[in-house]
């Protein structure tokens, strides 16, 4: 099982069988364990994977056709359904463009509960990422309910601030919907201060596991250059030894006020990728803990934007965000009228899966699994 | 975040002298100024941005088709906005329209914030074909076939340059401008009267029964 | 006894079955059938060690890795010309008949004596089978363990140089 | 015909008086209606002794039906509070009803057989999969009175029927003819295959230590207790511990239960050889899973558990069937507990555990069984038996995790942080 | 490439140390210790058994919970207190466009300034709240009911004006502030027109009383020649506030 590879071209897999001896097996769109309708036409020769090309736009609906034809704030709420499991941080990304093509400037409260809400998603999309992870790994289930458990902690939270538990359509031009209601920081501490304890039992229920480690060890191992090259961003880039974090590099919105660090680590294999997400869970915590313990009083949006009548003078722009699964940009073209001239969404998930090919060749089918768990991609996001 | 465009403009031409690269300026607040390169020499540009010492755009982080129609069709603004016209002029001058790829370039390496760079095709009709810059950057490949999928921008030298998003045998492209929506989509009788008019020319056979509800309005 | 008239036909039918059937996979079902079969007659003269333990390494081995080789290989069903080209017939019949020959002296002449019939077997005594092979049978238990190694250590070599030459 | 003969004769159990030895006897209560039916009408002995036969399967059979029923409710109750939910509590009290429901699910769902499955063998693998359960389900001992069959050569003829299953499943994997039962039926031969060996090499130190092959005389021997009270299970001793420990991981293999449920891994080949079953034959598979894992189980507690003996002397008087069937249940959870929490182990490193790790382990039990059995017994020659063999044991262990499979070991990793 | 990257070991999660041995079955165990602690807290803790049973026991709903909307009517008849005035801005900036509203109009063609039909499909509606923001009249809201299952998909879930239309106590009764803020602010809104209106009936009288009295001069002096300097002062009306 040779394995030709250099940085740029996809390598190729020599195996002794010839073309019929390999057995075509079409993993999706309706599999137990991708995510959504993502599909993978694999060719198998016995167990180990020979090529592997994946299918994608089975949840296509055009949503950057529909921005187009309506206005600016039209296209928030549907911002909540390209990474269905965060959508405060694709409302934060969005907002942040069209600030970014306005040039509207945030009020101090604002941006503090943008950063508790986008803190409070990633957080809530790492944990789901390990019950998911485990489901694939075969563990169906028990991680699963607890990840679950605690969402729901935090959906109450989200109801109670937006109205709506996943679909929030929370941010607006220039800051936020409506106020904290009463009473929810105090909410959001206890729930953040409660959050070591969880984190530790998943700890132990997950990472020494002698069956884990064997089955993700090694499992879908990419160089640094190769990720940088490929696009790669979020957990995965930074598992794989590159410290690069949007939140540190553009320091956008008062992320620099915060003191927290950035994990990465060596390898770039599953395991890696899976303890990056949990090491981020608890810097997430530390910001949280701080941005709750300092937010000041204040007005919640900027009074001079009115969202809903919003028209930007001609020109471009590109925001960006660290999402959860990685760099999530919006690039906006306005030609001063009420509706974009061009609303483009780069979704982290879609960028990620261009290695997946190179990840799976020469293993198994477990391991193909185990791999698109490790990507964390979600369908929404990646055919928009 | 505090890259000069025009600092690279002219290291860009002092280094590499016969490729033709204009400054254009972005009137947004963003300030993003952007960099048109011509479409042959596009590969030679993005090899020397990545591997100089100095600038090291390791990273292509977004790639976006954008499709700009015959410009007298679509005259409400004066100037073409973000688009060195010809000849400055108020009124419409009828330039033909053409399709464009916009790139980000990030440097990971140096932590320095997006280089925008343009490359346009001629026209949208038969030679809408850029260079493909997947042998230099393996990000854009799912991004190239994206863009041609939904905008027809063919990619001259892509690995592989099929339909991502939509199904193969899909002719038409629907991004652009002057698209027209098929109606051969499923009847959902939404309350409004002019899908109701055109589902009812798209179905005149079949007695739509759930409509009749709504006809005695 | 009359267990016995009806399980000796159907055991030699599920025999010519796994001669005839064309697809591999039924053949080898077929002989399947067949040694259980044999099984049940062991047991029902009362040899039960030797019934459980026909059923076991037959049924529960052989048959097992015959039809998992051939769910590995798929074979596609062309063995069927070869079984009915006139010298592979000729080659079976020469390799059959010394056997039938052999089989036929030795069932004639425990015929005559009688005593096997009404000599049940006594009480079965585990124990003693045990000592017996290492004690009297001993050299035969030495010869088998040393082929067994040999077959295994065979079996090994091949292997390996199959995955050499794969990868 | 004579293996059918020797049933165990029970005319002392009656006339004891005690109502626990009535108790005791109660497993016995339908072969004694039908014995004196069969006095009254003064039946000839020939029907007497089929009907026996038949009372005594019809009860096996009964009991390990309801046992079925119960525990596909008690693990879905378990699994659901592990993972902090009720579980089905919607059809009767507790979920009670669930099973039935269940069951008339299966019998009304349509039973789909795809075309190009060979049909006869697409019908007899699903039936081939229960009989060999059934028939290892009648050679336990489960109460001091209460043994179905008694046979001199129980432990081989349940090793024998067992054999049977691997051969089932490849045919309900090869007559479905399509990928992913082909891909299923071959995880699950190699599988049972290997992990066979290991089953049968560590039930041989047992045999050896008691001298026979009959699981009641296994029990026997092991109910009787040393030093006053602690029992002589031979779990209790140091080849008997690794021989069990052996054994239970090979009993999960065998029954296809996490970590080792590769032929039906629902996240890589939708569910193995059963894809293309539905309707009462799919119900048939799950039977014959859960009863083979009730026999393979009840195997366990006969070999290592001491079957129906009290852990304790003093305990004698509670109903011996009921101390088996308790130790079925702590066997059973143990079994949800672990598909609760592991995953599932991938293909290559199956085969390596079972041939690098557990065949050779169990080899070492019976050497080890040797040695404690010329060590003598009583309280000093226990001491000085469990000194030798426990390093006798534990070095060969080392030797093979660490040193053998150093480049397997999981490695610790370093994770940086950076500003 | 990482800047000041201090390699200490990441303590804050504990990963298993450098070469510190492990028994191999260690982490397999401590999986157990979790599932079992929760199997068995699952029988007397609260928060390690979740679930609800929906239709016995009912999670309370936040009060800030947006389901489908719903429009407001004050006083109790409903044609009559309607506060929409079929402006249709919601129609215009809903995004999914499920709304669909014809101006009622009397014969002669002029608008009563108020819906004659007003629809909404629920199966397109996404709840966003969009339309809730733009009305200017606070004459829609978000309704928190949630059971709305219907069997017929097309006719059942577009909802006309007569399921539409509640009660501003409706309104009070599932959000209280926000209700009272916005009578609040129409009380206000109201005084302030009143306020105006009174300001402009005073200055019109008192322009009248002016215009009384300058004729009354004029009678009088009519006789006068005072007439020269009485250019008619249009009553101009300043600016009248509306």
């Amino acid at each position: 099982m040779s394995r030709k590879e250099n940085i740029l071209s996809k390598p190729t897999l020599e195996t002794g069988a010839d073309e019929d001896q390999l057995l075509r097996v079409s993993l999706g769109p309706q599999h137990p364990s991708t995510h959504g309708v993502f599909r993978m036409n694999v060719a198998l020769d016995g167990e180990t994977v020979v090529s592997l090309k994946p299918v994608f736009g089975y949840l296509h609906r055009n949503h950057e056709k529909i921005a187009e034809n309506i206005p600016y704030l039209g296209s928030m709420p549907y911002t909540d359904r390209l990474d269905y499991l965060c959508p405060l941080t694709n409302n934060h990304a969005y907002a942040l463009a069209v600030e970014k093509l306005g040039g509207i400037e945030v009020p101090e409260r604002a941006e503090y509960i943008r950063i508790i809400t986008s803190e409070l998603t990633r957080v809530m999309n790492h944990t789901v990422f390990m019950g998911f992870f485990l489901g694939d790994l075969g563990a169906w289930g028990s991680a699963l309910m607890y990840a679950f458990r605690e969402r729901e902690k935090l959906f109450d939270l989200f109801e109670e601030l937006t109205g709506a538990r996943m679909m929030t359509n929370y941010m607006r031009f220039g800051g936020c919907r409506n106020d904290l209601p009463a009473g929810w920081i105090k909410k959001a501490r206890t729930f953040v201060d409660g959050y070591d304890a969880f984190l530790d039992e998943m700890e132990s229920l997950i990472v020494g596991n002698e069956i884990l480690l064997a089955r993700t060890q090694n499992i879908g191992q990419i160089s640094k250059e190769r990720m940088i090259n490929a696009g790669i961003t979020g957990p995965m880039l930074r598992a794989a030894g590159v410290p690069y974090d949007i939140r540190k590099v553009d320091a956008y919105g008062i992320y620099d006020r915060f003191d927290f660090k950035i994990p990465y680590g060596e390898n770039g294999d599953c395991y890696d990728r899976m303890m990056i997400r949990f090491l981020e869970m608890r810097e997430s915590l530390k910001i949280l803990k701080q941005a709750i313990a300092d937010i000041p009083e204040g007005d919640f949006v900027n009074p001079k934007v009115k969202s809903a009548k919003f028209k930007a003078k001609p020109g471009e722009a590109y925001g960006r965000i660290e999402g959860p699964k990685g760099e999530l940009g919006f690039h906006l073209i306005s030609d001063g009228g009420v509706n974009p001239y061009r609303y483009h969404v780069r979704p982290p998930s879609f960028v990620n899966l261009t290695l997946i090919e190179d990840m799976c060749l020469g293993l198994d089918l477990a391991d193909v699994v185990v791999i698109l768990g490790s990507v964390d991609i979600v369908l929404g996001e990646v055919d928009r | 975040m505090s890259i000069i465009v025009e600092e690279i403009v002219c290291q860009l031409s002092k280094d590499l002298p016969n490729v033709e690269v204009m400054y254009l300026e972005n009137p947004s607040p963003s300030e993003q100024h952007s960099i048109l390169v011509e479409s042959d020499d596009l590969v030679e540009v993005m090899t020397y941005l990545r591997d100089s010492s100095g600038l090291e755009f390791d990273y292509l982080s977004n790639l976006s088709g954008v499709d700009w129609p015959n410009a007298d069709v679509a005259q409400k603004v004066a100037i073409e906005k973000s688009e060195a016209e010809s000849e400055e002029g108020t009124e419409s001058q009828s330039t033909d329209g053409f399709l464009e790829v916009v790139y980000h370039l990030y440097s990971m390496a140096r932590k320095e914030g997006p280089l925008v760079l343009r490359a346009r095709t001629q026209d949208r009709g038969e030679n809408n074909s850029i260079a493909s810059v997947t042998p230099v950057y393996r990000s854009a490949e799912f991004q190239e076939r994206e863009a041609f999928d939904l905008f027809g921008i063919d990619f001259t030298g892509h690995p592989d340059l099929r339909r991502i998003l939509m199904w193969d045998e899909y002719e038409d492209f629907p991004m652009r401008k002057d698209y027209v929506n098929p109606d051969d989509y499923e009847y959902e009788p939404t309350p409004h009267a002019d899908t109701l008019k055109r589902a009812e020319v798209h179905y005149p056979q079949e007695e739509p029964e759930p409509v009749e509800s709504k006809d005695k309005r | 006894m009359i267990a016995l008239f009806i399980l000796i036909p159907l055991i030699v039918l599920a025999a010519l079955g796994a001669i005839w059937k064309a697809r591999p996979v039924h053949a080898a079902l077929l002989l399947a059938l067949s040694l259980s079969l044999v099984a049940v007659l062991y047991l029902l003269l009362g040899a039960d060690f030797l019934g459980l333990i026909q059923f076991s390494v037959y049924v529960g081995a052989v048959a097992v890795l015959i039809v998992f080789s051939l769910l590995i290989t798929r074979p596609s069903d062309e063995t069927k010309e070869i079984a009915r080209r006139p010298q592979s017939i000729l080659a079976g019949l020469i390799c059959a008949v010394p056997v039938l020959a052999v089989l036929v002296y030795s069932v004639s002449y425990s015929i005559g004596s009688d005593e096997v019939s009404e000599s049940s077997p006594s009480q079965f005594e585990l124990a003693e089978l045990g000592k017996s092979l290492f004690t009297t049978y001993a050299p035969a238990v030495m010869a088998v363990a040393v082929m067994l190694t040999a077959v295994m250590i065979g079996a090994a070599l091949f292997a390996r140089d199959f995955n050499q030459r794969e990868s | 015909m004579n293996f059918l003969a020797n049933q165990v004769d029970l005319s002392n159990a009656v006339d004891a008086p005690a109502i626990w030895t009535t108790l005791e006897a109660l497993p016995q209560l339908p072969n004694r209606l039908v014995e004196w039916v069969g006095f009254q009408m003064n039946a000839p002995a020939w029907l007497a002794t089929l009907l026996g036969m038949l009372v005594s399967a019809a009860v096996v059979v009964g009991v390990f039906l309801t046992c079925f029923a119960l525990v596909s409710l008690v693990e879905r109750k378990t699994l659901a509070r592990i993972q902090n939910r009720y579980g089905p509590n919607r059809v009767g009290p507790w979920g009670l009803f669930q099973p039935v429901a269940d069951g008339i699910k299966m019998l009304t769902k349509e039973d789909i057989v795809p075309d190009k499955a060979e049909k006869l063998l697409h019908l007899i693998a699903p039936i081939m999969i229960v009989i060999p359960a059934v028939l290892a389900l009648g050679v336990l001992p489960y109460g001091k009175e209460w043994v179905p069959v008694n046979l001199e050569l129980g432990l081989l003829f349940f090793f024998a029927v067992g054999a049977m299953t691997e051969l089932s499943v490849f045919i309900a994997g090869w007559a479905s003819g399509s990928k992913f039962p082909m891909l299923g039926s071959l995880r699950a031969i190699s599988q049972m295959v290997s992990y066979e060996l290991p089953l049968l090499i560590s039930a041989i130190g047992v045999i050896m230590m008691t001298g026979s092959m009959s699981l009641p005389s296994i029990v026997e021997h092991q109910s009787q207790y040393n030093f006053g009270f602690i029992s002589n299970w031979n779990i209790f001793t140091p080849w008997g511990l690794v021989g069990g420990i052996v054994f239970f991981i090979a009993c999960i293999a065998e029954a296809n239960r996490c970590p080792f449920d590769l032929p039906e891994g629902e996240s890589e080949i939708v569910a193995g050889h059963m894809t293309e079953y539905s309707g009462f034959k799919y119900a048939l598979f799950f039977m014959g899973e859960y009863l083979g894992l009730f026999a393979i189980s009840g195997l366990f507690i006969t070999l290592f558990l001491g079957g129906w003996s009290a852990p304790f002397a003093g305990l004698e008087f509670v109903p011996s069937w009921l101390w088996f069937f308790g130790k079925l249940v702590c066997v059973i959870m143990t079994m949800l507990w672990i598909r609760g929490t592991w995953m599932r182990v991938r293909m290559d490193q199956l085969m390596r555990f079972c041939w690098l790790f557990l065949i050779p382990l169990s080899l070492l039990t019976i050497p080890a069984a040797g040695i404690w059995r010329f060590c003598g017994d009583g309280f000093l020659a226990g001491l000085l038996g469990w000194g030798v063999t426990i390093p006798f044991l534990i070095i060969p262990y080392i030797i093979i995790t660490v040193i053998l499979n150093r480049r397997l070991a999981p490695a610790t990793r370093q994770y940086h942080f950076a500003e | 490439m990482e800047s000041s990257a201090n390699t200490e070991n990441a303590t804050a999660s504990k990963p298993p140390a450098e070469q510190k041995w492990i028994l191999p079955g260690w982490g397999l165990y401590q999986g157990l210790v979790v599932t079992a602690k929760n199997f068995i807290q699952s029988y007397y803790k609260k928060d390690r058994l979740t679930t609800v049973q929906y239709p016995e026991e009912r999670a309370p709903i936040s009060p800030n919970f947006r389901n489908f909307p719903f429009l407001v009517h004050d006083g109790d008849d409903a044609d009559a207190g309607l506060r929409c005035t079929a402006c249709s801005i919601c129609e215009k900036s809903c995004p999914p466009q499920c709304i669909y509203i014809v101006l009622d109009r009397d014969e002669n063609g002029k608008s009563k300034k108020r819906p004659k039909v007003f629809e909404i499909d629920l199966s397109v509606c996404m709840n966003c709240g969009i339309c809730a923001e733009v009305c200017p009249f606070d004459s829609i809201y978000m309704d928190n009911e949630f059971e709305l299952s219907k069997d017929d998909r097309f006719g059942d879930m577009l909802y006309g004006l007569d399921r539409l239309v509640k009660s501003t106590d409706y309104h009070a009764k599932i959000r209280p502030e926000q209700a009272a803020a916005v009578a609040a602010s129409r009380k206000a809104a109201a005084e302030k027109k009143e306020a105006a209106a009174k300001a402009k009936a005073e200055r019109l009288k008192k322009k009248a009383e002016e215009a009384k009295l300058k004729k009354e001069q004029e009678e009088k002096g009519g006789d006068a020649q005072d007439d020269a300097d009485g250019t008619p002062t249009p009553p101009s009306e300043k600016g009248d506030t509306k």
